[in-house]
């Protein structure tokens, strides 16, 4: 299946959507198909993620996101799109579903481990712990059976849709990701329908060579992407180095709204998919990110 | 002020100041939660100046004890040059036990703005819903700042609008209304604030009160340049310590570090960075 | 250190004692080590593991067995002194503290986590949930703050002290286990000292190849133990296989307490230590149980 | 019985009847918990026979779904040979995952005493501080049988000590006390024992009071022949459907499935293998 039509058929207006990747990975490819595909009203949740998330803020596909940080990491700087929308509503009022870091890990780990909640022991007395309002409950407390104190619990979350981009799957969806997971495994594995994005397709062969390297297996996946590059500009382990130039200047380029819309031509809307991306970024962009290789970890799982 | 002239460096800004006294809190044998970005600095000059194999708790689930063979500053928490040089990776999660079964003795953490209970404001300036200023959020850092035992706050700027009496938003809890309520809200009674270091000075809390007072002076700075910097009321220790100039070996590693940094896009102001081309 | 100054140093009696290994890497030479030091009134966890138990019990070493299965999986046969103990007091009476196999799995979690509970679907309804009645309260519900539901919770376990038997470790204590972990990397975490047994010792290099192995990490060791097969007759993957042979036979050459003594006194209380066990199982043995080197599971670190 | 002679085997045992009546009840796309000991030689039946790559999910966190490459039976559900041939491999907690989610569409288990309700005790007969008879204990049937949508109980022995009207020991939750009695509880409405199967019969559950019923005979048993061997007094379906009889490859893959599991040490009793050798 293409991303294109991968979105097309899982991603509704509406939706609460899990886009996967904490540095390693994040899931650039699949976030500008969507905004190619002008989706409405999505709610989205990640752990972290600033310049993926002020591209679906600026193109007006979300009102809500569902996170602990939203800046550019690379200075850091700021987002702009996400300023704008906050401070001015510009292009929309959205909302910022604050988390902590782990909060909403161990929100995700609660909807992978089909539990309503899951402790935490912390969030208590700030105000992440109440804020914004409008969003219903965001945790709250239960007093310990066993112990007798009273400790934060926070709710599952289990998306319509993820996506994810991985290193390598296999045809039927078995999914590979090494170097940092990062929220992407309880987050993937607690959406309802499942789309995976990888840099290679390989045999199951190869999966089966190191089991414990898949992070979802085949019978939860809707959709398999062969997607090279997908995770560009953030990096893929074994693949490409984050290109540090384009995300540095990201914050330059999207400071006025004009800027913004320049950009957004010029990387998203004026492409058709990932592999026209890459030709706007040039091959020699590409051979200087290629990752110099280290293949190592090989142990004995003889019998 | 009976500071050897000769060991020590006499040109220096306070921003660089600020990272040699960070670096200097750090023991060998700490469990240090290390973060993004000023912390990061402040770490890795105790790896070059002192412990190579210091060890190295990240949010993102990596621990690591080796000093980073690669010739470059990671460019963050999740840069990948990080991975082959670790001695666990996992997930977030992984990271998140270690803080709650109590095992961190000292994180670093850097903020924008500080209360006078040590909590701190990385979320909005004025009304949560009708905002002047929209800052990133907090990242894993109301964890940290739950759950270290010893827990460090860098500032690198020291003004009013910067520690200020009152927060918009608490994104980080310090001892929150002061007193016992840090503690009446669940938190671990051998957690909290340490210290608040900042270009002019160091600030520890009140054993009472947990109220954040002047301890110790960065050289060539005055108790009224403090105070006057400050939006409360700042109580003074009774014997303010002062503070050992940088020695120009620190000095020597704080800039190799800093020149590190923007190699890697690290955004550092003009007047703490006019010393790094002498 | 050696297992024998290990254990001496930090076993003491009436310790809540969590033994490691599920299927791979059974903590055996620990086992047998705590019995040849005569420790008393031990309550071992364990989320399963038959003819281990079957051993402490025999020998008097434990008073209270947390776990969800013992019996031998070789057969399946019974064990017969734990037999005797539960229904005959012989050696003498002995608490099992039942669980389910995911029920303890989630206690080692909370107590991984730094947790008081964990909430888990199940054991409502069944009489696991309150019996036996003697050793507190086992588990309780608490109501979702969220949806309402009631939902059962099970306590942390933080064990006063842990052993592992790994494939490798580094002399600080970075120990690596793959093919199955069990409940032994939640299980080894959630204990106050630690104590690791592997199969070999590596350089730091070694692990830092493959960091995402790591099941525990030196900053909590406080003993790293060299004992090559010190999981016989368990299986470690990538070293040597199950000695189903001399596992099926457990059950025949323990059945009565007369042959009961003979084999403590042939494998476990007539030799020193491991290397002596291994003498008493012979070359030929040895050289059968072997594993066959199937060397894979490398990929791309790159950068 | 209008069955067609040629195809079938005409001399099998009763508990070679339980297996293949077993192996009928997997379809392909079901995502099987895959349990030890007589489900394991049911689920390896189905893979040799019919789906090679059927999905299933073993309690150690192994999800499989290719048949196993050597020539060897597993010998349990921790053998190493296993680790090779898998999609996943975590650890338990993944595996509880996937039931907790309710993503099992198909549990098999084996257990020694069952009552009316499909509630199993693997734990002790007799009073439970006096025991007569110490069993096991449940391992992890308890979750298979409480999160499973579709559960399937094997019991090798059809008598009146293995079918009770009440159980000493509930260690798996069947309908516990019958009608909602195993929703109240908490367990998920679309789960719950499907059937019984014994050598003599299958059973199902009534939709209403959840007591199971012979629903349908095993070759050449009668009716009177199960109700005589089941201690609470058995309802029996207005129609008793009758088994078709095992075919000469089912019972040619169940015999080798036998024989492969003795090699790996399975004890099996004489009566069950009187045919194995010709």
């Amino acid at each position: 299946m293409t991303m294109k039509e991968a979105i097309k058929k899982f991603v509704h207006n509406n939706n609460l959507v899990f886009l996967g990747g904490f540095g390693n990975g994040i899931t650039f490819s699949a976030a500008q198909e969507i905004i190619r595909q002008n989706k409405r009203n999505l709610s989205i949740c990640k752990c972290a993620g600033g310049i993926l998330f002020d591209q679906l803020i600026g193109a007006g596909v979300t009102n809500q996101i569902i996170t602990s940080h939203c800046w550019n990491g690379i200075g850091p700087q700021p987002t702009w799109n996400f300023k704008r929308a906050i401070e001015e509503g510009i292009p929309q009022k959205i909302i910022y579903n604050e988390q902590s870091l782990f909060m909403i890990n161990m929100s995700f780990f609660a909807g992978y481990m089909g539990l309503p909640f899951m402790p935490i022991r912390s969030i208590v007395g700030t105000s992440i712990y109440d804020h914004p309002k409008d969003v219903g409950v965001k945790a709250a407390t239960v007093k310990c059976p066993f112990t007798g104190e009273e400790i934060c619990v926070v709710p599952a979350l289990n998306p319509d849709v993820g996506v994810i981009q991985v290193q390598r799957a296999d045809s039927e969806g078995n999914a590979q990701m090494w170097g940092l997971i990062g929220d992407t495994k309880y987050g993937i594995n607690s959406c309802k329908k499942i789309i995976v994005a990888a840099e290679v397709i390989v045999d199951k062969k190869v999966i089966m060579e190191s089991p414990e390297r898949t992070i979802i297996s085949a019978h939860k996946v809707n959709a398999v992407v062969h997607e090279p590059w997908g995770g560009h500009p953030s990096y893929m382990q074994g693949f490409y180095y984050t290109d540090l130039e384009y995300r540095f200047n990201y914050t330059k380029e999207t400071k006025t709204l004009e800027d913004w819309e320049i950009w957004l031509e010029k990387w998203v809307t004026g492409v058709d998919n990932r592999q026209e991306y890459l030709k706007v970024l040039g091959q020699e962009k590409i051979k200087k990110l290629k990752a110099k290789s280290i293949m190592q970890g090989a142990v004995d799982y003889g019998f | 002020m009976g500071f050897n002239e000769t060991k020590y460096c006499k040109e220096y800004t306070g921003f660089e100041m600020m990272l040699v006294s960070a670096c200097r809190h750090i023991n060998s044998n700490d469990i240090v939660f290390n973060t993004f970005h000023w912390p990061f600095l402040a770490v890795h000059m105790a790896k070059l100046l002192k412990y190579p194999d210091l060890f190295l708790v990240l949010e993102v689930g990596l621990f690591q004890n080796e000093l980073v063979k690669s010739k470059k500053m990671p460019y963050s928490i999740t840069d990948p040059v990080l991975i082959p040089n670790s001695v666990f990776t996992g997930d977030s999660i992984d990271a998140l036990s270690v803080l709650q079964r109590g095992e961190i003795t000292l994180a670093l953490l850097s903020t924008s703005i500080i209360d006078k209970y040590g909590n701190c404001n990385t979320t909005v300036i004025g009304p949560y819903e009708k905002p002047i200023y929209r800052l990133p959020g907090g990242g894993g850092a109301t964890e940290i700042a739950g759950l270290s035992k010893r827990l460090i706050w860098l500032l690198d700027e020291h003004s009013k609008r910067r520690l200020v009496e009152k927060l918009d938003f608490i994104t980080d809890p310090g001892y929150l209304d002061g007193y016992d309520s840090r503690v009446k809200a669940g938190y671990p009674p051998d957690t909290g604030p340490d210290s608040i270091i900042t270009p002019l000075c160091i600030m520890q809390f009140d054993s009472i009160t947990k109220e954040a007072y002047l301890d110790a002076l960065h050289p060539n700075v005055t108790i009224e340049q403090v105070k006057e910097n400050t939006e409360w009321d700042l109580k003074v220790a009774k014997e303010v310590k002062q503070i050992e100039p940088p020695t120009i070996r620190e000095i020597e590693i704080c800039r190799k570090t800093m020149r590190d940094a923007i190699d890697q896009y690290y955004v550092l102001k003009p007047e703490w960075t006019i010393y790094l081309d002498k």
